[in-house]
């Protein structure tokens, strides 16, 4: 059967995906589509793109609100911009900013005072803050901790002069995530923030029976093949039986907190006053410096307090700081880190405890960590002596 | 989630909400709070969400015909008062994530016509998401095929694919990133896969020109990076010229190489650079360039196995071997050779990593029978610093030929 | 252990036992088989081991009243033709381990009267080792008072001291290893746990004049290593004339040093070493002694939890901060400290750094009450890459507390 | 009661310790302590050490035979040796040579021929090998699985050169251990050589109950009170019941081989065709270059065949060549594979399969495996990028 003949609802299955690049892409932008030879930073957020054609393409920048969400009306009032002082396109940056193209560094920097007027800011590249990537959390996530989104808005109200015009010693990117799912993108770079239960979850016995088979079948099928045994990568999903009933109970000893349960099922709950967030520092994923590494947890727990988060922003401020008055130029958050050696960049930072939740575990909890890295063990102890 | 503990009264509820909302509007930063205003989101829920603490969605079950991927919905939970709804769509982006006006314009209708006004400019993964209610599901995906788009990539399937914007915008990149989205989203296999959810986790595909990896391949299921072989081209008359105007500093441009390959001979006013030793920092070219600029013999990357969790936690990727800038169709192939024993053997839940992890990385890139030029031979994630293993004799067998086959030569 | 399938009959395996001694007696390297026959040792049991491919040695009783240490037996398996036996005491070794000729004379005669004429002349841990016939020891035990030293040093028990040889010879020596030595020795807890075995597993302690570590103090239990604060001495002019001479090139110095801490200063003709950063790696101080040497203000690094192996494999130790030179009577309290714990609360079979891996190394800090100069302020052997954790009460409140503080500052 | 009223033998438990430095330093020694201000090299293995008195004393390192195994007879005659040529003292190194101790170059080389002429080289010191140290193992070990002075003579032979003239990059030290205890000194050294089982024990039956409590008391005991099984890392012992008995199991599956077991009784035995020793590389324990660490497994498993142990000679005879022809001076052999990258150091040894245990373990032997450190894995993707 061709698509044409299909049904057409049953022709959906044949997706319409957008590859069309004469379709999508500005012309001027297919005119010297890999052409370009070099580019040239007009201040903070404007690159001028050279085309060995002669041509150039100048964008703008422009910091869009946390999670990347904008109205269609003021969507329009930017393309209004682009059809005016720009080539009639915009792009959408991996991290969710709004290039402005256009084709002269005067129409670029008009751009730049109609956006701010409209209240956005223009800035990033380079030395500076490129941005904070935040996941939807409350917004629509089922399984968020925290709100991601109001803790980057406190984030980017607090660090907004990096994004501008103050300079770093080098490029600054914050992630920040709801959950332990990570969305914003991982830990793999400068500075993380992950929102986690701080506690086991507690099981909803009222919904759990939704999420496992039905109560006769449990009784007979092992233990192994149960969906959310398998899921949790501990043991502490087990089966236990209760006179002649079948439970799903977790052992709260063995938990990690990992949340791939509650990814998986609407029936784990968690109780507000334990939550919080992680901090993690000095990840990236650019093949700059010293490479590509995930982040280490700096701080495993603060409070998310909406709206202002102060605790979150203090301690970002601060790690901002540190690295701003002690890095060398071009220095990423991690190549910093790795250069004084983590217990120095402690001592610079006053932490007096540091998170060292591997060691800690007792024999039962193994299971799981066989993956985590030691990292520089070795390394660190000479850097101590 | 149940209701939190300590919950105000439902007017005080909302009072609150909207005091907080009102607190998100202020300072210096662009506030979703108020693009959220001026679009038919249901505001009250996430302000509720935000005095509890606690996200206000639950899962509620839209369904859209034959639309397995691409569509979340949510019911307010009951305890935020007034209750509310929300659904959305995650939408294939364009390549580049170019939006011309008229396109961006046609995008903008679909979203205030059949959704609510209010759009995710792009999502982590790479997808453009439009929020919408359930009543108009089927007519936005109707009017975005219209326009040249469609909805996927949620579940366990092929999610939204991502590249950097590559060729279109930037002088670094090494192969065309843009077609290789193209041409993955053009492959069958691309297709079905990215409709029907039957992998054991999701599954990330994604597309960096330059080993600056502005696309983030390194956490990708499957990542693309563009690179050279050897050393950097170096401009000697240009870089000459950059150094006399003092744009360039040869001294600390050696000093600042992270592995130690560049020697600036002062006599001869010549750099000099070890393309044995060069790990692809990009720092003399950032520094430099065009005096210097990456080598010509370009190459991709291919790195798997990466992830914000998943079973084991978080990980990069392993870099398996090199394809040339031209391969993009055995890219493809290369990916469902990847995927084909992880989908046949792997848990559920597990990603890619963690099942690499689980089996050994040089197990698995036997069992998924892929040669690459340039594979490591070491294909370990991590040595062993223990002395004593079980070990199968095939195992031994084959250290013991390699032993053997020295004892001929010192 | 049993017999090993397919072993020849009696006399052929005792043969090809020969027959194996022999070509162990060829070769340019001195063979320890040409030695054991210059001895009454069982030879033959040796070689019968050699053939079988199995230790022909199964764990005997020698007891020797009030010697619960040092003493180790064994008789021949079952399998080994005309079988055989074999003791060895371990020794306390000389401060040094020099032997004037008149006392090595001593050992000798003792070997070759009360024992089989055979000697090892130092294990790995540090003890002198005396092979000898179970009749006889009782009279080695005591003709080894006499000369001056004694028994002891197996079992979860203090072992064999063993300290560099420092002062005595070493240009290098930052505090007095071999006084260090002494002192433990005398320290009438230290005879107490070298005497009866009570602890979960042995307990080593080594003593290193400076950080070239010949005394593998990184792996003991407890480790002391000299080192300095700050930068390396530099006596610039005796330095100048080393680099007239063609003996130094300082710029190759400043390249090969691995923190990074030397600058050469061309014009002034001076080098700067950088306190801050110097890892006290000795490599300049190799390089160019004596016009760089270690610094004046000399400490004793600690470190803590080495080993071969324990519950949890191959370890070195952990760094927990310094002591001053002169401070032997509270390194001995230190050591007691660090007992303290893992004396009570270990599992049997647990070395000290599988007891510190398991509780926390700053939990482990906490509970031994140590207090040092310099301890590190992580005190982890591994920062955490995983974002999230149960975690107690207390544990919240202290980062709270951080961040509370912090939220006045900035 | 003082030590003198006691009964002589209970006074042994006062342990006479040779403490007095005076009673056992030669005297030139004493009267230089301390002062020591310089040293040179003159060849490998003679050092003068310059006192701040001006005094001298030249050492003349001897080379033992394995495990430094030495006849009483053997001794007496060094002992002659050091009263004719020397200052009447020898001493015996950390790692088990012998150093004749004299007072001028002259009769340091002259010492240097006789021992010589005695079959002993003089040697090490610097840029070379400067011994191999072997534990015990066949010679009195009831615990060995491969006998390490015989491999350790194969190695002497093969590499006697390097300690007596050739010169290396650096410091080179093997440690030949006979089992996984390690004896030799651990594997944080240049090239460590473990003999191993190869496969998991097996329990003799006959016998195992001298290692556990009566039966009786066995059925009643908690099974983590038992000895055997708290020593098990792995929880490959465990009790299992037999109708009305509860014996020791040893779970194949789950044995790393790590011999803790056999360590603590000598009931469990195995097979020598399954016996081997792996091949570590790349340790150290002195502070130089980027410091202490642990050595990798390069080759996991080789049988172990006396007297000539082809296979073992083969392999490290191999990598010191690799190491020979590819270092900077001064590069110790970790310093080397660090700064070349593992993966690069794999294929200049031409070996095609790494040993890389941990990735495989199934899930159920995790509990062991957490301490293992992943060490420098983003690096070495780097490397290899
Ligand atoms: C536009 C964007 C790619 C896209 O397709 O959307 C982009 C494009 C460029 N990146 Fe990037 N990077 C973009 C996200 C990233 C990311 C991903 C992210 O931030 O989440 C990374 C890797 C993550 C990380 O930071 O580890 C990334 C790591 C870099 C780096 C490495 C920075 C470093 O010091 O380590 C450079 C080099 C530099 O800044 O000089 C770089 C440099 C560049 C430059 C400016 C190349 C240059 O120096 O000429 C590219 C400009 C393209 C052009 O000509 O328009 N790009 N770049 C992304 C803009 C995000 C934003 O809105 O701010
Ligand atoms: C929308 C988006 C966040 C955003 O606003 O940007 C998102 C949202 C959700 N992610 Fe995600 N993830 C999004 C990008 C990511 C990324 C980033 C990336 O792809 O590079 C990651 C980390 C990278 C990775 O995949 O390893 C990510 C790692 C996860 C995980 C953890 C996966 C794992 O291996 O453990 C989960 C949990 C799960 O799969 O059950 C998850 C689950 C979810 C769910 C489906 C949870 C749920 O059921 O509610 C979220 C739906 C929220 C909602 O209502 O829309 N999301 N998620 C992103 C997808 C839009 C898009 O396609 O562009
Ligand atoms: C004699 C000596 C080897 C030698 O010839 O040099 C030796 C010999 C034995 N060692 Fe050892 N070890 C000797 C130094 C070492 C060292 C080196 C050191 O101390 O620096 C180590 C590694 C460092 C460490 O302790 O971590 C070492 C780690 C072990 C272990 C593993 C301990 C662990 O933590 O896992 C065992 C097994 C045990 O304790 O059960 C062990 C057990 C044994 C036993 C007692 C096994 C047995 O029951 O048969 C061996 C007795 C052989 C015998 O017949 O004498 N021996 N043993 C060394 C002691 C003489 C001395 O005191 O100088
Ligand atoms: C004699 C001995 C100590 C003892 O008390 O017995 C010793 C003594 C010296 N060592 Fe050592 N080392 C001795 C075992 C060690 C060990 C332990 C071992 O080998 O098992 C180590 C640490 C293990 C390791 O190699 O990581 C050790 C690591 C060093 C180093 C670092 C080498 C390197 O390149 O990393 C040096 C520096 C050098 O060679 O320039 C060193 C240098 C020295 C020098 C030559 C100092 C110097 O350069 O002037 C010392 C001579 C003392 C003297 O004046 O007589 N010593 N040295 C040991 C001789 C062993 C032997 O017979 O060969
Ligand atoms: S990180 Fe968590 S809260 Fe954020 S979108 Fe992903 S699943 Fe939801
Ligand atoms: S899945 Fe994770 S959060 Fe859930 S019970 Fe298991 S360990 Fe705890
Ligand atoms: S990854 Fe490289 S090619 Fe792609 S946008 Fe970034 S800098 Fe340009
Ligand atoms: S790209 Fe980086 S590693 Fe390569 S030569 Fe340039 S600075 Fe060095
Ligand atoms: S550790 Fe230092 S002081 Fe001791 S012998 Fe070695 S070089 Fe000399
Ligand atoms: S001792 Fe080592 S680290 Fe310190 S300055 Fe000298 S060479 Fe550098
Ligand atoms: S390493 Fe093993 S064989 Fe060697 S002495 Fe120690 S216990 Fe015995
Ligand atoms: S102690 Fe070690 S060798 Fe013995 S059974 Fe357990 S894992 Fe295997």
């Amino acid at each position: 059967m061709t698509a044409a003949s299909m049904n057409p609802k049953a022709a959906r299955l044949q997706k319409v995906f957008p590859v069309d690049l004469e379709k999508f892409l500005p012309e001027r932008v297919l005119k010297n589509y890999g052409q370009w030879v070099d580019r040239k930073f007009h201040g903070n957020g404007i690159i001028e793109h050279i085309s060995a054609t002669g041509d150039r393409i100048f964008t703008v920048k422009v910091g869009m609100p946390p999670n990347a969400r904008i109205s269609a009306e003021t969507l329009d009032k930017f393309a209004d911009i682009a059809d005016s002082l720009g080539i009639g396109a915009v792009r959408v940056t991996m991290a969710g900013n709004l290039e402005i193209l256009t084709d002269s560094l005067d129409k670029a920097l008009k751009i730049k005072e109609e956006v701010e007027k409209m209240g956005f800011p223009v800035g990033g590249w380079g030395r500076s803050l490129w941005g904070i990537n935040s996941c939807t959390a409350y917004l629509t996530c089922t399984t968020a901790v925290v709100d991601s989104p109001s803790i980057s808005k406190a984030l980017g109200d607090a660090l907004a002069p990096y994004f501008k015009e103050e300079a770093l010693p080098a490029k600054l990117r914050i992630f920040v995530s709801g959950c332990p799912s990570m969305c914003a993108g991982g830990t793999a770079i400068d500075i993380a923030i992950v929102g986690q239960w701080g506690a086991p979850p507690k099981i909803r016995e009222e919904v759990i029976g939704m999420c496992l088979p039905p109560p006769k079948a449990l009784a007979k099928i092992p233990e192994t093949q149960i969906f959310l045994v398998q899921v949790c990568p501990t043991g502490a999903l087990t089966l236990r039986r209760e006179g002649d009933k079948v439970k799903l109970t977790l052992i709260g000893e063995k938990c990690i907190n990992c949340a791939r349960c509650k990814e998986n099922c609407d029936a784990f709950d968690y109780d507000p006053e334990n939550v919080g967030v992680a901090i993690l520092v000095g990840g990236k994923l650019s093949n700059t410096g010293s490479g590509p590494r995930l982040a280490r947890v700096l701080v495993p727990w603060l409070p998310a307090i909406p709206p202002k988060y102060e605790e979150i922003v203090a301690v970002v401020k601060h790690v901002v700081e540190v690295w701003r008055q002690n890095a060398k130029p071009g220095e990423r958050l991690a190549d910093f880190i790795d250069r004084v050696g983590w217990s120095k960049f402690l001592e610079m930072v006053g932490l007096k405890e540091v998170h060292d939740y591997y060691q800690r575990v007792p024999e039962f909890a193994r299971t799981f960590l066989a993956f985590r890295g030691r990292g520089d063990v070795y390394k660190r102890l000479r850097d101590a002596l | 989630m149940s209701a939190p503990a300590n919950l105000p009264p439902k007017e005080e509820l909302l009072n609150r909400a909207e005091e907080i909302l009102k607190q998100l509007e202020g300072g210096p930063w662009p506030s979703h709070v108020s693009e959220l205003r001026k679009t038919r989101y249901p505001l009250h829920v996430y302000g509720v969400g935000l005095v509890a603490r606690k996200s206000p969605w639950g899962p509620a079950a839209v369904k859209v015909e034959f639309l397995n991927t691409g569509v979340l919905s949510r019911w307010a939970r009951d305890w935020v008062p007034g209750g509310g709804s929300e659904v959305h769509f995650r939408v294939f982006h364009t390549p580049g994530k170019f939006l011309r006006t008229d396109f961006l314009r046609k995008i903008t209708k679909i979203s205030r016509e059949l959704g609510v006004g209010l759009i995710e400019l792009v999502g982590q993964t790479g997808a453009l998401v439009l929020n919408l209610t359930p009543e108009t599901a089927e007519a936005m995906v109707d009017a975005l095929r219209e326009i040249g788009t469609d909805v996927g990539g949620s579940g366990d399937a092929i999610r939204a694919l991502n590249a950097c914007v590559g060729p279109a915008l930037c002088e670094f990149a090494l192969y065309d990133t843009l077609k290789w989205y193209a041409e993955f989203y053009k492959d069958k296999r691309v297709n079905d896969n990215i409709v029907t959810p039957s992998y054991p986790y999701k599954f990330k595909v994604k597309f960096s020109g330059c080993p600056l990896d502005c696309a983030r391949a390194q956490r990708g299921d499957i990542g693309f990076i563009g690179v050279w072989e050897g050393a950097p081209e170096v401009d000697q008359e240009l870089l000459g010229k950059k150094i006399e105007a003092g744009e360039v500093d040869p001294e600390k441009l050696a000093a600042n190489c992270p592995s130690g390959a560049i020697t600036w001979d002062k006599e001869k006013k010549e750099l000099r650079i070890d393309g044995t030793r060069c790990k692809k920092s990009m720092h003399c070219i950032r520094a430099a360039f065009p005096a210097i600029k990456p080598g010509k013999k370009r190459k991709v990357a291919v790195v798997v196995g990466g992830g914000s969790k998943g079973r084991f936690g978080p990980k990069l990727g392993w870099f398996i071997g090199y394809l040339e800038p031209d391969q993009v169709k055995d890219a493809i192939d290369l990916t469902f050779k990847v995927i084909g024993p992880w989908e046949a053997e792997a848990q559920p839940k597990y990603r890619l990593g963690d099942y690499i992890m689980h089996l050994g990385l040089d197990k698995f890139i036997e069992k998924a029978g892929i040669k690459l030029e340039g594979m490591p031979v070491s294909t370990a994630k991590m040595p062993d610093e223990v002395p004593y293993a079980v070990l199968p004799k095939e195992v031994r067998e084959r250290f013991l030929s390699f032993a053997q086959q020295l004892k001929g030569r010192v």
